[in-house]
Formats: structure tokens, sequence, C-alpha cells
């Protein structure tokens, strides 16, 4: 609709897009997968999540990309680190497990990932693809028009605001919980790591 | 064309890899890291469900477009950025305990 | 009493003598009562025969065909049953026949009570004999192929009972097995042919037509309008129902392939042989060939005629270099078999039921003659021991002359003075004459081969025969210590071999009174086969009297002049180079026990052993797939767990522990095995949910 | 009167089995309440026969009011919610094998008066299981068949698993498995009539619009056939239960490849449960296929004929094969049992009255020459205290008497004419053969059919016929290494090592069956007759058709 007009210029340039993420994703996680040294692992997986923050882009989240870069890649990755740091003598001392147990763990691995992704895409062939291939929010455009790229500029669509209402109406009582838990966490998280004082004293060789 | 399915295929493989990682690391981290790959994974079906499918039901519905993929997103980001840290929290423990962090040594509770 | 009658109660009679004997045995009575009365039984039967003989001959000649229900196929939509039947047929073959076994099954009879003197089970032996009486007289008797299988079946197992006789040594035991089993080979085709005659002819299996229904040959000849001479390519079942039933025969009748199992059972004792791997039980195949004979078509036919040529010669030519005096008498007996399968497949069905006749009687004679020797030479059959034994023993060695001269043919040439054997034989070669030149005019000038066999053959018989009796009886003794200690039998013995020896004499001389008679029963198809009439005139006094009627005398003469010395100027011939080896080849048989014991048995129990590994380890370790999956599963996840592992060793005999232990280790701690659980169970779930949710589902309601 | 016997016949051991358990530290007392109790019920069993052979006609019950051969009907609904009832009564098809079952269980509690482990538990499990079998043979609903079925399945789980060998856990539960996997796909089935036969045969009187499990009715409604028939273009639903039902039944069987649990169990099983397990239950198996998958999908029947004939002949030759590799001499009997029930598949498979015959023949001498070759082997096993072939030698001079039935014995085993293995296999045999009249004309669908026809089954005859020899190979291999040889001195028995009255009086008994069916097959092919071409109507237009 509003949007409508301005997609044009952007569609070519959508579905290379959306491969180059997604393939640097994919490979990330197969890094992760495959790597048996836990910083490599780390590094992968900062490459996985940066590329699905930039696919949040093209679905219309930027709120959410933003907030998966920050938390995820400047948060929850940066406390990994950390803790490969602290919990290893020498980071990159490989723990690894036997080849038959790997092969189980990769096979089971790649039966779900065959078995969710066939199932994703039997339920959208069966849901029809005129409805539901493309993005809901601009089904009635012309057909041309219906390009994924969009999204990009369907911020005033729906945008933080919608966010922003739906968390303190809506998802009110979520939120405050999500808060008691943030400080639950903070807590908790402090007391396991510092230990029983105990233990600290008599193993005082440790680190 | 891009469309739902492609992020599902997408999704899917992410969940495969995080299923293999936490079922081939014997490193409490990389199992770690195997949850937020399923996580994410998790996350970017809700994301794309929201905007394929339910969000234009809603304005077809004379409401708003609908947000509730990305909340739940956002939730679950803000649950994984705490279970990593209480995570984390527990591995230090376990490290202080036993000098390693391999899983393979946390049978105390095994019955 | 009528003959039909009178036939099954010669038939029951020594079944009824075989249940009272084993039943009560020697706690009742002892061995002499008991022998005497198995001898009294099997007299009776003899008498009921006779009587029936003669009945049957002085009245109308009308083949009697009576068909018993004995096993239920199915009901009729009337209610009825429909069965397979049993019941006797009497014809002029049949109560000869009769005559014949119950003659020779009483003297083998009274034989034995010399022969197993002193024998602690020789009352079980006379009981294993009644069986076999009763056994042979069943076959004799039947009217329906069921009937012949049964009885088929039944001198097989009291075959098996006789040869392994003396069970406690190995021979006996390997032979009386091997001459079961390679029966059965037989009777498996036997099993096959009747089934096929059983699906073309109704479920019926009763030869010639009863009260019952038309029968096999009537059904094919009459409905199905087939005549089996002129059966066409569509009819390739006939054929091979025909060469089914021959199976069967050649496994009785020791044809080649099945040739081994018959040398190997004179580890029997010889009344044994005598009457069973001689006389009778080995003549039932040539019996049923004979009974089924309008079935063959031309190249059911062929396939006779060449297994009873190939055994033939082949078994003539191994007589002539053994040295056991049973094993040259059961060769003997193969290459005579071999002339009458020959003499059916030429399609002389006449001839070859007359010589069954007279071969019965000289060789049961031969048979007990050589057991005389056998008997008072302690149990050494080697005739490299024997020699100058006529002083000896002159009643058995004249028999065992006279039988001699009757096997070789012996006749004087340009008259019709000869013994039994001549006549048969004749009768065979002159067939064989007309079935080459039937096989040259369809362009198998080969056919000839049919001819030229069996003439040559007749000359290395007399040979062979006449080197077993220079050997024994006659030239300078070559065991001096078996010499003075050999003497002659008693009564028992050489009576019935003194009996034997004069059928083998006489019979012949009545040959226009017995030949007649089969020939009078000889289906209506065999007829115009038979060269009675119009060859066998010319052929007789010329031809076959300058081949045959001098033949006997040129190899009795060879071999005199052989061996009158004992084995020194055979011993020599045989070192040549080039004969050396064929004498060895032929002294081990022509190497068949070693083919068979490399290809079937060393075969067979390897395909055994293979196949019982096979259900061991593959399909019972796919079974126990449960357990060794999750035995295997638990290994992965588990791998350091050394504790379970060498809790889970290998054989299957843990399994059950380890289905526990895997139980167990489900809940050992092991997060890694929880996440799989977990991951196994969600893809586990998605696939059951799968079809559901695709609409895949194939099991539901009814759509209307 | 004759229902009450139906009913007693069912419930008089249960009735044992408890009585057993009553009487407190007393075994000798549990065993003649078991001996009372199997003694009764072959005697009311007996008179049951009398009176059903002596009266023409049967009662019809069937809902529709049309004719049926079952009688002594005892109806009283269960279940009512999905219509499912008591339902008992007699026809051909159970008569003989109630009498078989009822004789061998006198045979076997003498057979096993020697138990001394909780005789108690023993006497009264077997009871148990005895009311189980009588069950399975007297069901007429589908769902009380299933009943008896699994409940004949436990007692057997203890008695192997309990009184068994050295491994018996491991056979006890092998058995066990795999019986449930094949109660699985009954109840499976089961599911299957209930979702279809109410859908369709509420026009057909057959249940009043609930669905129905009654077996008779089933095969005769034809409004339940219409609906089996339907579900796919090729897989109709009548072919998937045929399929389901085969796998379960031929477990039972057993038939190769379903085969394994039944050499385990037989080894580990003390010598009655082996005789009761070879004798009767491995005939639950047959029975079951000729009561249940033949007359209620005949049209599946004719398309899977093939198939099921290649298992059994399969069966036949296999299992001979294995039985010739075996040095355990019980297992070589257990797996000359996998041979000999291969005639019966293959009898059944090839849809002709005289393969049928032959099969049921094969299953009643079956029971009578298992048994008696089972025993024969205990009856040394308890004296020599080991099995292996190898080790054996010259029994016939140290117990000429014994020798002489196990003869009896092994040779009905062979297959050896006017004993009882015989007409069974030759009934088989020929109605293989018999069965090119109906495959030639049948419709395209049913494999092989046309002008080929002749040599497939011809082939499958000749591979069967081929076990002929196989069998007289390894029992006559068998009789050799055990039996002939000169005598030893550790296998002479004297004194009370002797073979005793009673064990003669099981194998005297045993034999005297063994010949008795062999010369006089009649006896039981009689009492079908009738049954079979009731329930086999639907097969008998293939036979008369060609002119049978």
């Amino acid at each position: 609709m509003l949007l409508a007009q301005q997609s044009q210029t952007l569609e070519p340039v959508a579905p290379w897009l959306f491969y180059l993420f997604a393939g640097v994703a994919v490979l990330g996680a197969l890094g992760v997968v495959l790597s048996q040294q836990i910083v490599r692992m780390a590094v992968f997986l900062l490459f996985t999540l940066g590329s699905v923050a930039f696919l949040y882009f093209f679905l219309e989240a930027e709120f959410l990309a933003a907030i998966q870069l920050i938390v995820y890649v400047g948060g929850t990755l940066i406390l990994i680190i950390f803790g490969v740091m602290l919990t290893s003598k020498n980071p990159f001392v490989r723990l690894t497990v036997p080849v038959p147990q790997r092969l189980l763990g990769w096979g089971i691995g790649l039966a779900l990932a065959l078995m969710t992704g066939f199932l994703g895409v039997k339920y959208v062939a069966s849901q029809g693809a005129a409805a539901h291939d493309s993005p809901s929010l601009i089904a009635d455009a012309p057909h041309d028009s219906q390009s994924l790229i969009v999204g990009v500029q369907g911020a005033e669509h729906y945008g933080v605001a919608d966010l922003g209402r739906n968390l303190l109406g809506k998802y009110a009582l979520p939120l405050e919980l999500a808060g008691v838990l943030l400080l639950v966490v903070m807590i908790g998280a402090a007391y396991i790591a510092k230990g029983r004082h105990a233990d600290f004293e008599e193993g005082g060789a440790q680190p | 064309m891009i469309g739902l399915s492609h992020f599902l295929a997408l999704s899917a493989i992410l969940f495969g890899c995080g299923a293999a990682t936490i079922l081939t690391k014997r490193n409490a981290i990389g199992i770690l890291m195997g949850v937020e790959l399923i996580l994410n994974a998790a996350n970017v079906n809700l994301v794309a469900f929201n905007l394929y499918n339910w969000a234009g039901e809603a304005v077809a519905q004379g409401a708003a477009p609908a947000v509730d993929g990305l909340m739940f997103a956002m939730f679950i980001i803000v649950l994984a950025a705490a279970e990593a840290a209480i995570a984390l929290a527990i591995f230090l423990n376990f490290y202080n305990h036993f000098s390693t962090i391999d899983i393979e040594r946390a049978r105390m509770l095994r019955g | 009493m009528t003959p039909e009658n009178l036939l099954v109660l010669a038939t029951a009679l020594p079944a009824i003598g075989f249940a009272i004997v084993i039943l009560l045995g020697a706690r009742v009575a002892n061995e002499k009562v008991w022998s005497w009365f198995t001898v009294g039984m099997v007299g009776g039967s003899l008498v009921c025969s006779v009587i029936a003989y003669v009945n049957f001959m002085a009245g109308s000649g009308e083949p009697v065909s009576i068909a018993w229900n004995w096993l239920q196929i199915g009901v009729n939509a009337d209610g009825s049953g429909r069965y397979l039947q049993i019941g006797p047929y009497v014809d002029k073959m049949t109560v000869l026949l009769f005559a014949m076994v119950t003659i020779i099954s009483t003297l083998v009879h009274i034989y034995s009570i010399g022969y197993m003197e002193g024998d602690s089970r020789k009352t079980r032996f006379m009981a294993y004999m009644q069986l076999f009486t009763f056994s042979m007289l069943g076959i004799v008797l039947g009217n329906s192929l069921l009937q012949l299988y049964i009885f088929w079946e039944l001198v097989g197992i009291s075959s098996y009972l006789l040869i392994g006789f003396w069970y406690e040594k190995r021979g006996p035991q390997l032979a009386c097995k091997k001459a079961f089993v390679m029966n059965r080979i037989g009777d498996m085709g036997f099993a096959v042919g009747m089934g096929i005659l059983f699906f073309k002819c109704g479920g019926d299996l009763v030869l010639r037509s009863a009260e019952s229904g038309p029968g096999i040959f009537g059904t094919i000849m009459d409905r199905l309008a087939i005549d089996p001479l002129n059966a066409g390519a569509d009819n390739w079942w006939l054929t091979l129902a025909g060469i089914g039933l021959f199976m069967g025969a050649m496994g009785k009748s020791a044809q080649f392939p099945l040739q081994t199992w018959l040398p190997d059972a004179m580890e029997g004792p010889t009344p044994v042989s005598s009457i069973v791997h001689s006389a009778t039980m080995v003549a039932a195949g040539v019996y049923l060939t004979a009974r089924i004979f309008p079935l063959l078509t031309p190249a059911a036919h062929l396939f006779v005629a060449t297994i009873g040529l190939i055994t033939l010669i082949m078994a003539a030519l191994i007589a002539c270099v053994q040295t056991d005096i049973k094993k040259v008498l059961a060769y003997s007996t193969l290459s005579q078999l071999g002339y009458m399968v020959l003499a059916l497949g030429a399609g002389s069905y006449t001839y070859a039921m007359f010589h069954l006749v007279t071969h019965a009687f000289f060789k049961c004679c031969l048979f007990q003659c050589a057991g005389s020797v056998i008997h008072a030479a302690h149990h050494e059959q080697e005739m490299t021991k024997y020699g100058g034994l006529l002083r000896k023993m002159p009643i058995t060695a004249a028999c065992f002359a006279v039988c001699t001269l009757a096997i070789a043919g012996a006749s004087i040439p340009y008259t019709e003075m000869a013994l039994s054997g001549y006549y048969s034989k004749d009768g065979i070669i002159a067939a064989t004459v007309n079935y080459g030149d039937a096989l040259a005019a369809h362009g198998m000038d080969w056919g000839k081969v049919f001819y030229w066999g069996p003439t040559i053959i007749a000359y290395v018989t007399a040979f062979y025969m006449t080197r077993a009796f220079v050997l024994t009886f006659l030239g300078k003794p070559r065991d001096r210590h078996l010499h003075d200690h050999a003497h002659e039998v008693n009564w028992t013995m050489w009576f019935p071999q003194v009996v034997l020896a004069s059928f083998a004499v006489f019979i012949g001389w009545s040959f226009f009174k017995v030949g007649a008679n089969i020939h009078e029963t000889a289906p209506e198809m065999a007829q115009p086969f038979d060269p009675e009439h119009d060859l066998a005139h010319g052929f007789h006094f010329v031809h076959a009297a300058l081949l045959h009627g001098f033949g006997w005398m040129i190899s009795i003469g060879l071999g005199f002049a052989l061996y009158v010395n004992g084995l020194s100027i055979a011993s020599k011939i045989a070192a040549i180079p080039g004969i050396a080896q064929i004498h060895w080849w032929l002294y081990n048989k022509m190497g068949f026990d070693g083919l068979y014991d490399i290809i079937a048995v060393n075969l067979g129990k390897a395909l055994s052993s293979i196949l019982g590994a096979f259900d061991r380890y593959v399909v019972d370790g796919a079974v126990n797939g449960a357990a060794w999956i999750g035995r295997e599963l638990g290994f992965l996840v588990g791998g350091f767990d050394y504790q379970y592992v060498d809790g889970t060793v290998r054989g299957s005999g843990r399994a059950a522990l380890r289905l526990g232990s895997i139980l167990h280790r489900t809940q050992a701690g092991n997060i890694r095995m929880y996440v799989l659980i977990l991951f196994v169970a969600v893809f586990t779930g998605l696939a059951i949910a799968t079809p559901f949710a695709l609409g895949w589902v194939w099991f539901g309601l009814p759509s209307h | 009167m004759n229902e009450l016997f139906v009913n007693l016949i069912i419930f008089l051991p249960l009735l044992g089995a408890v009585g057993c358990l009553l009487p407190r530290d007393n075994p000798a007392l549990s065993r003649m309440i078991a001996m009372v109790t199997a003694v009764v019920v072959l005697l009311i069993n007996v008179a049951l026969a009398w009176s059903f052979y002596g009266e023409a006609g049967g009662t019809s019950y069937l809902p529709s009011g049309g004719e049926s051969v079952v009688r002594y009907v005892t109806d009283l609904v269960w279940i009512e919610s999905v219509n499912i009832h008591y339902l008992v009564g007699v026809d051909g098809l159970s008569m003989p094998l109630l009498l078989l079952t009822s004789i061998l269980n006198v045979l076997i509690i003498a057979a096993g008066w020697n138990v001394e482990k909780h005789t108690k538990a023993f006497m009264s499990l077997y009871l148990v299981l005895m009311f189980g079998m009588y069950g399975v043979f007297l069901a007429l609903d589908f769902f009380l068949f299933y009943v008896f079925f699994e409940v004949s399945l436990l007692p057997m789980y203890f008695l192997i698993g309990i009184w068994g060998g050295p491994r018996k856990e491991y056979a006890a539960i092998k058995f066990f498995i795999y019986t449930l996997v094949g109660s699985i796909c009954l109840l499976m089935v089961m599911l299957g009539f209930y979702f279809l036969v109410p859908d369709v045969a509420t026009g057909a009187a057959a249940a009043g619009g609930k669905p129905s499990f009654n077996m008779i009715a089933l095969a005769a409604d034809e409004g339940v056939q219409q609906a089996f028939n339907h579900g796919g273009q090729f897989w109709t639903y009548a072919k998937w239960f045929f399929i389901l039902l085969f796998i379960s039944f031929a477990i039972k069987v057993p038939a190769v490849p379903f085969h394994t649990w039944l050499p385990d169990a037989h080894v580990e099983a003390p010598t009655p449960i082996s005789m009761i397990l070879a004798g009767v239950l491995l005939k639950m198996g047959g029975y079951a296929l000729m009561r249940i998958s033949y007359p209620i999908f005949p049209d599946a029947a004719k398309w899977a004929w093939f198939g099921v004939a290649i298992v059994g002949v399969v069966s036949i030759v296999y299992g001979a094969f294995c039985a010739m590799a075996q040095t355990d001499w019980k297992k070589l009997v257990a797996y000359s049992s996998v041979s000999h029930m291969g005639y019966v598949i293959l009898g059944l498979a090839v849809l002709t009255e005289a393969g049928r015959n032959g099969a049921y023949f094969q299953m009643i001498g079956h029971g009578i020459s298992s048994a008696m070759m089972f025993f024969l082997v205990g009856v040394v096993y308890e004296r020599a205290h080991h099995r292996d072939l190898n080790r054996f030698g010259g029994l016939w001079n140290t117990m000429p008497a014994y020798t002489g039935l196990a003869a009896v014995g092994f040779f009905a085993g062979l297959g050896l004419p006017l004993l009882c293995g015989f007409p069974g296999e030759v009934l088989s045999l020929m109605g293989t053969f018999g069965a090119i009249e109906w495959i030639e004309n049948a419709p395209s669908w049913v494999p092989f059919s046309g002008a080929g026809s002749s040599a497939t089954v011809i082939t499958l005859g000749v591979f069967a016929a081929s076990g002929v020899i196989l069998t007289a190979g390894y029992i006559l291999w068998m009789f050799q290494r055990v039996y002939m040889g000169p005598a030893r001195p550790e296998y002479t028995y004297s004194g009370r090592d002797m073979v005793n009255g009673r064990e003669y009086f099981v194998m005297a008994v045993l034999a005297l069956f063994a010949i008795i069916l062999g010369v006089w097959p009649a006896v039981v092919l009689d009492m079908i007759s009738n049954t079979f071409n009731a329930i086999y109507a639907p097969f008998s237009s293939l036979a008369s058709a060609a002119g049978f």
C-alpha cells in the first residue's frame, strides 16, 4: 500500500542479500558444530548471530535486530568469551567426543533439520503460495511489488511505537516478570559464581 | 523471490546445527552455544511468521498490525541472556570444583 | 475267496506277524519259536498267493480294480467327500509277482534262520523281514500312486532298518542312512510327478479305472484325449510327471546317478541283500515304471532308456574289478536292473517284467550262495582269500554255477534249450534293436547304441560272473586257515538255494506261459512296442544265436582262462600302464562316492551350517534388534562408561541383562544422553505427527 | 448341557489353578488337582465331541439368522458400548484341536510329574495356560480371542522364565517380546474392525449399527466384505489387515523369518513346556489363520497366495537346513517344528481343499509327533544331563524299548507313511499342485495368474518336496548319532534310572496316536470337512470352476 511505490528500486537486491546473510549464518552455525576449539566456536557464533540480526532487518523488525546485536553480540557473546577464559587453563584446549558419537550427533541434528525444514516447507505449500509466500502486510499490493525488501521501509507500519505500546499494554505483566527474573538472575549468578567460601579457602591454589 | 519457506528452512538448519552442537560437545560452554543457536532458530521463525502471517491478519481485521512474534522474540533474547548468565555462573562453580569444564564429569546426580 | 481278498490277506499276514513279534518280543518266546512263527506267517502269504494265482489264471483273467477312500481332500457340492484312494489292483502281473515275492521271501526267511544263528537280535531281524515283506507286497498290490508311495516309503524304512541291523558298526550306520536319503531324492521326484498328475486328473491318484472314477489312465487318455506316445509340446507336463515318477524308480532301483547306495547297502546281513537289494525291493522301481508305462511320452522313454543304458554299462564294468564277492553281486544287480529299465525305455514292457522275475530267482540264489560262503568263511568277503571251496561246499558251488550260467544267458545255440536268463535278456536285446531302428528313423542315428550297449555288456556279464565263480570255488585255496574251517552249510541254508536254483533253471522253460501272462496284462499302449511276433522269431535264430548263443561260451572260457590260477594273470594285466589307471578308476566305483561326498554331502552340510549360522547371527541378530540397537546407542553415548561397557560383553546370552542395563543407563546422569533422548523424542514425535498434519494418513474412517 | 460343557472347558482350568494354590506345602496334592482337572476336561471334551458328531445340524446364532455350523454357543454381552460379546462355541475347526489339547494336557501333566521346584506354582500356571489355550480355540468373538491369545502368553513367560534352563530369562523375554509384537498387529486389526465395521454393516443386520467382533458374522456378511475392500485402489483395508494378521500369526506358527524365538524358547523351556509349546501353542497360529485371516479376507488371501506360499516353502527348506546344522538335540527338534509348520502355511496359502485339509491334518499330526519328540529328548536329557548330539551313541542297545518308541516318534516326524506326519505333508503337497487349476483361471490381480502359473506352482512344489530329503537327512543323522553305535557305559541305566512306567505311558500313548492318525487319517478329516465346506465357501468356487 503505502510502501508499494518505493519498493521497486530495491527489489532486485533482495534475493542475493538474503542468500548472503543466510549463507553466513548457516556457515557460522556449521562452524560451531564442526569446530573443536571453543574460541573458534565463539567467533563462528558471532557471525551467525550477526547475520541473523541482518535478516531481522529484512523482516521489518529493525528494533529486534538492534537488540540482537546489542544483547547477543555485545552481551551474551562477551559473557561466553569471559566464561571460556575463566574456565580454561588453555583456551584452545580440545575436549573432543569420540567420532562415532560425533557422527551420531550430527546425524540426529541433520535428521531434525530435515524434518523441521520439510515440515515448514510443506506447511507453506499446504497454506497456498499466494497467500503466504509473501509478506501478509502487503498481500493486497500489486504482484510486482510483493518483494521482501519492501519491509525495510515498513518502519512506519509497525515500528518501535507498536512494540512499546504492546510492552506496556498487552505484555506488561511478562515485562515485569522478565525484570524480576533478571534481578534474580543477577543475584543468583553472583552467588553461584562466587561459590562457597570454604571451597575457596581450602582450594586456594585454584585460580 | 524470498518467501516464508526460505526463513523456515534457514531456521531449520540453525536448529539442526544447534542440536548437533549440543550432542557433540564435551565443553559445557560449547553446549551453551548450541542452546543459543536453537533459540536463534526459534526467533527467526517467530519474526518471519509475524511478518508473513499474523501482522497481515490483524490488519485485515481492522486492527493495528500484530507484533506478538516480535514480542516473543524479544523475551526470548532476554531470557537467553539470563540463562547464559546463570549457566556461566554454574560452569564457573563447576570448574572450581572439578578443574575442568568437561560435562562428562558431571554425573553426581545420576540415579 | 476272491483273488483280491486272498492277496490282501497275503499282504496283511506279514504285517500282523511284525506287530506280534515286535510287541511281544523276547519275553514271550525264544528266538527259535519266533523265527519259525515268521516263516509260518510268510508261508501263509505264499499259500494265499499261490491260490490266488491259480484262481486268477483259471478265471476270466479280467483285472480287478478296487479303490477305498483313505485321505479326504474335500467335499463335493452334494456333501459327499472327495478322497485320495488306495486299494488293490489285481491282474496277471500282480498275481505272478505276488507268487514270486512270497516264494522268495519264504525261502529267505528260512535261510535267515540258519544265517542269523547266534545273533542276539535274531528275533528283531525276523520282525524286520516281516515288515519288509508286508511293504513289498503292498507295493505290488497298489492300485493308486498314493498307495505305491506309501509302501515305497515303507520298504525304504524297512531297508533302512535291515541295512543298519548291525548298527554298532560304522559301515552299516552310514550305509543305511545313505540308502534312505538317496531313496528320498528319488521320492521327491515321485512326489512331484504325483502332484502333477493329481491336479491334471482332478485329484485322482488311482491308476486304473475303478468304481469311483476313471483313474489316471482313463482321465488322460479319454477325458483329456491325450495319446502319450504322440504328446505334443503342450503336454510337457506329462513328460515331466513321467520323469518325476521315474525318478522314484531311479532311487529305488539305484539307477544312475543315484546308484551309489546299493553297493554300500551290502553292509547289511546277506539275507537282506538277497531279498531286499537284489530280488524284490530294487526291482520295485522297475515295477513302478511298468505300472505307469502308458503315461510315458517318447521323451520320457528316451530318458528312461538312456538312464538304463548308462547304468548297465557302468555297473558291469565296475563289477569286473571288484574283489568283494557281495560288491560284485551288487554291481551285477545294478547292471541287470539297467537292462530292465532299458527294456522299459525301449518299450518292451513284457521282457522287462520277465527279466525282473527271472533275475529275482537267480540273483537271490547267487546272494544266498555268497552268504553261505561268507558264513562258512567267518564273514570274510574278499574273493582273494577264497579259492578251492568247491570240494568243501559242493551244494553251494553247484547252485552258484547254475545261477551263473543263468545270468550269463547260457543256451544251446539254434535250439530253444536255455536257462531262464537267456530268454529274458534275449528278448530285451531284441527290443532294443527295434528301439534303435525307431530312433534312427527319426534321424537319431546314434540310437543304435541302445542295441550295441546291452549286447556287448551281455558278454561282460558272463565274464565277471565266471570270474566270481572261479575265484571263489575253483583253483587252489589261497587262505589255508579259511579253507580248513570252511564247511557246507546246514539245510536251512542250502535248501532255499537249491529251490531257487531250480527256479532259475525252469522258470525260463515255462517262459511262454509266464511271458504270455505278462504280455496279456501289458497295457494296450505297450503292445505295439512288443517285438515278440514279427521281430523276435527271425532275430532269435539267426542273429541272436550268433551273437549270444556262442557269446556266453566265449566269455566263460575267457573267465576260466584268466582266473583259474587266482588273480596272478589279472594283476599283471591290471599293472599295464593305461589299464592300471582304468582299473583303479573302476575299482573306486568310478569315483561317484567321492564326487557325491564333495558335491552333495559337503555342500549340504556347508549349506546347513551356513544357514544355521545365518539364522543364529543374521536373522536372530536382526530380531534382537531392540536390544542390540539400544546397546549400540548406549555404547556410543556412554562411550567412556567402561563400567557398563564391560557389562555389555558380547554374546547374545546377555541381551536380557543388557536391556535392563540400557534402561538403567538412561538414568545414569549423563547429560548428553538426556539431550539425545529429548531430541530423538522430538524427532519421533514429529515423524509420527507429520503424516497426520499433512493429511497423508491412510488409516481412518472410509470417506463414504 | 453342551453349552455348559463348553464353558466348563474354559473355566475349569482356572478353577483348578486356584485350587492348586490353596493347599499348603503339599506339592503332591497340587499335582493331583492339576491331573484331575486335565482328566475331567478331557472327559468333557470327549463327551462334547461325542454329541457334536452324534447329532446333525447346527444351532444358528448368526444375527442374520443364516445357517451356521457352529454349535453350543454361549452369547453374552460383555462390553456393551463397543458390542463386545462373550461368545464361545464349537465347530469342526476347533473340535479336533480341542481334543488334541486335552489329550496332550493330560500327558504333559504326567510328563511334568517330577517337577520339584515350586510345584504348586508350576501346576497353577500350567492350568492358567490351559485356560488360555481352550479359550483361544473356543472364542468366536475377535476381542475375546485376543484376550485369550494374551492370556496364554503370560503363564508361558513365567513357565519358561522360572523353570527353564541356563538362559531362561533371555528366552522368556525374547518369547514375550516376539509374541507381543504379534499381539500389537492383532490389536491394530481390531481397531480397524472397530472403525470400519459399523459404518457399513448397519444396513446388514450384523450388529445393529455397532461394531461387531463376531468372527463368524464378519466372514459371512456381504457388507463387511465390501467395507474391507475399500480404502484404496490397490491397498484395500483387507490387504492391510491380512498382512498384519499374517505377521501376528506367523510369529506364533512360527514361520521364517519370524521364527527365532522358537529355538531359544524350546531349548530353555523344561520338557513339559516344550511339549505344550510345540504341541498346542504353535497350532494357535495356524488355527487363527484358518479361523480369522482366510474366511474374513478371502480376496486378500487370493492376492497374497504367492507371498504366503513362499513363506511356507522357505520355512520348510530353511528350517530343515537349520535343523541339520544343530548339535543341540532339542534345537534340532525345534527347527524341525519350523520346517513342519511350513507345510501348514503352504497348505493354507494355495487355497485348495486338499491343501487346507493337509494343513489342518499337519497341525494335528505335528501336535502329536513334536510333543513326542520333545518328550523323547527330555527322557534322555533327564538322565544324561546334556543334549550334545555328538556325545551320544549306542542308546539302541542300552534302552531298546525306549528306542523302539523313539523310532515311532522320530519317523513320524520324518513323514513316514502310516504315521501321523505323512498325511498332512502329502495333502499339502498335492494341494499345492492342485492350485494350478484356479490360479490359471484367476483374474489378473492374482499373482502369477494365467499361462505362467503351472511353472510357478510346480517350482514351489518341487522346493517343498525337497523338504522330504532334508528331513530324512537330519532325522536319520540324529538317529544314527544318538541311537546307533556300540553300547556305552555312561548311557547304561539301571535301577531307578531306568525309564519308568510314567514315561513309558506318555510315550506309548503318543505313539499310539501317531499310528492311529497315520493309518486312519479320516478320524480327523471327517471331523472338519463340513466346517471347512461352510467357512471356506468363498474359496470353493475356485476349485469347482476348474472342474474339480
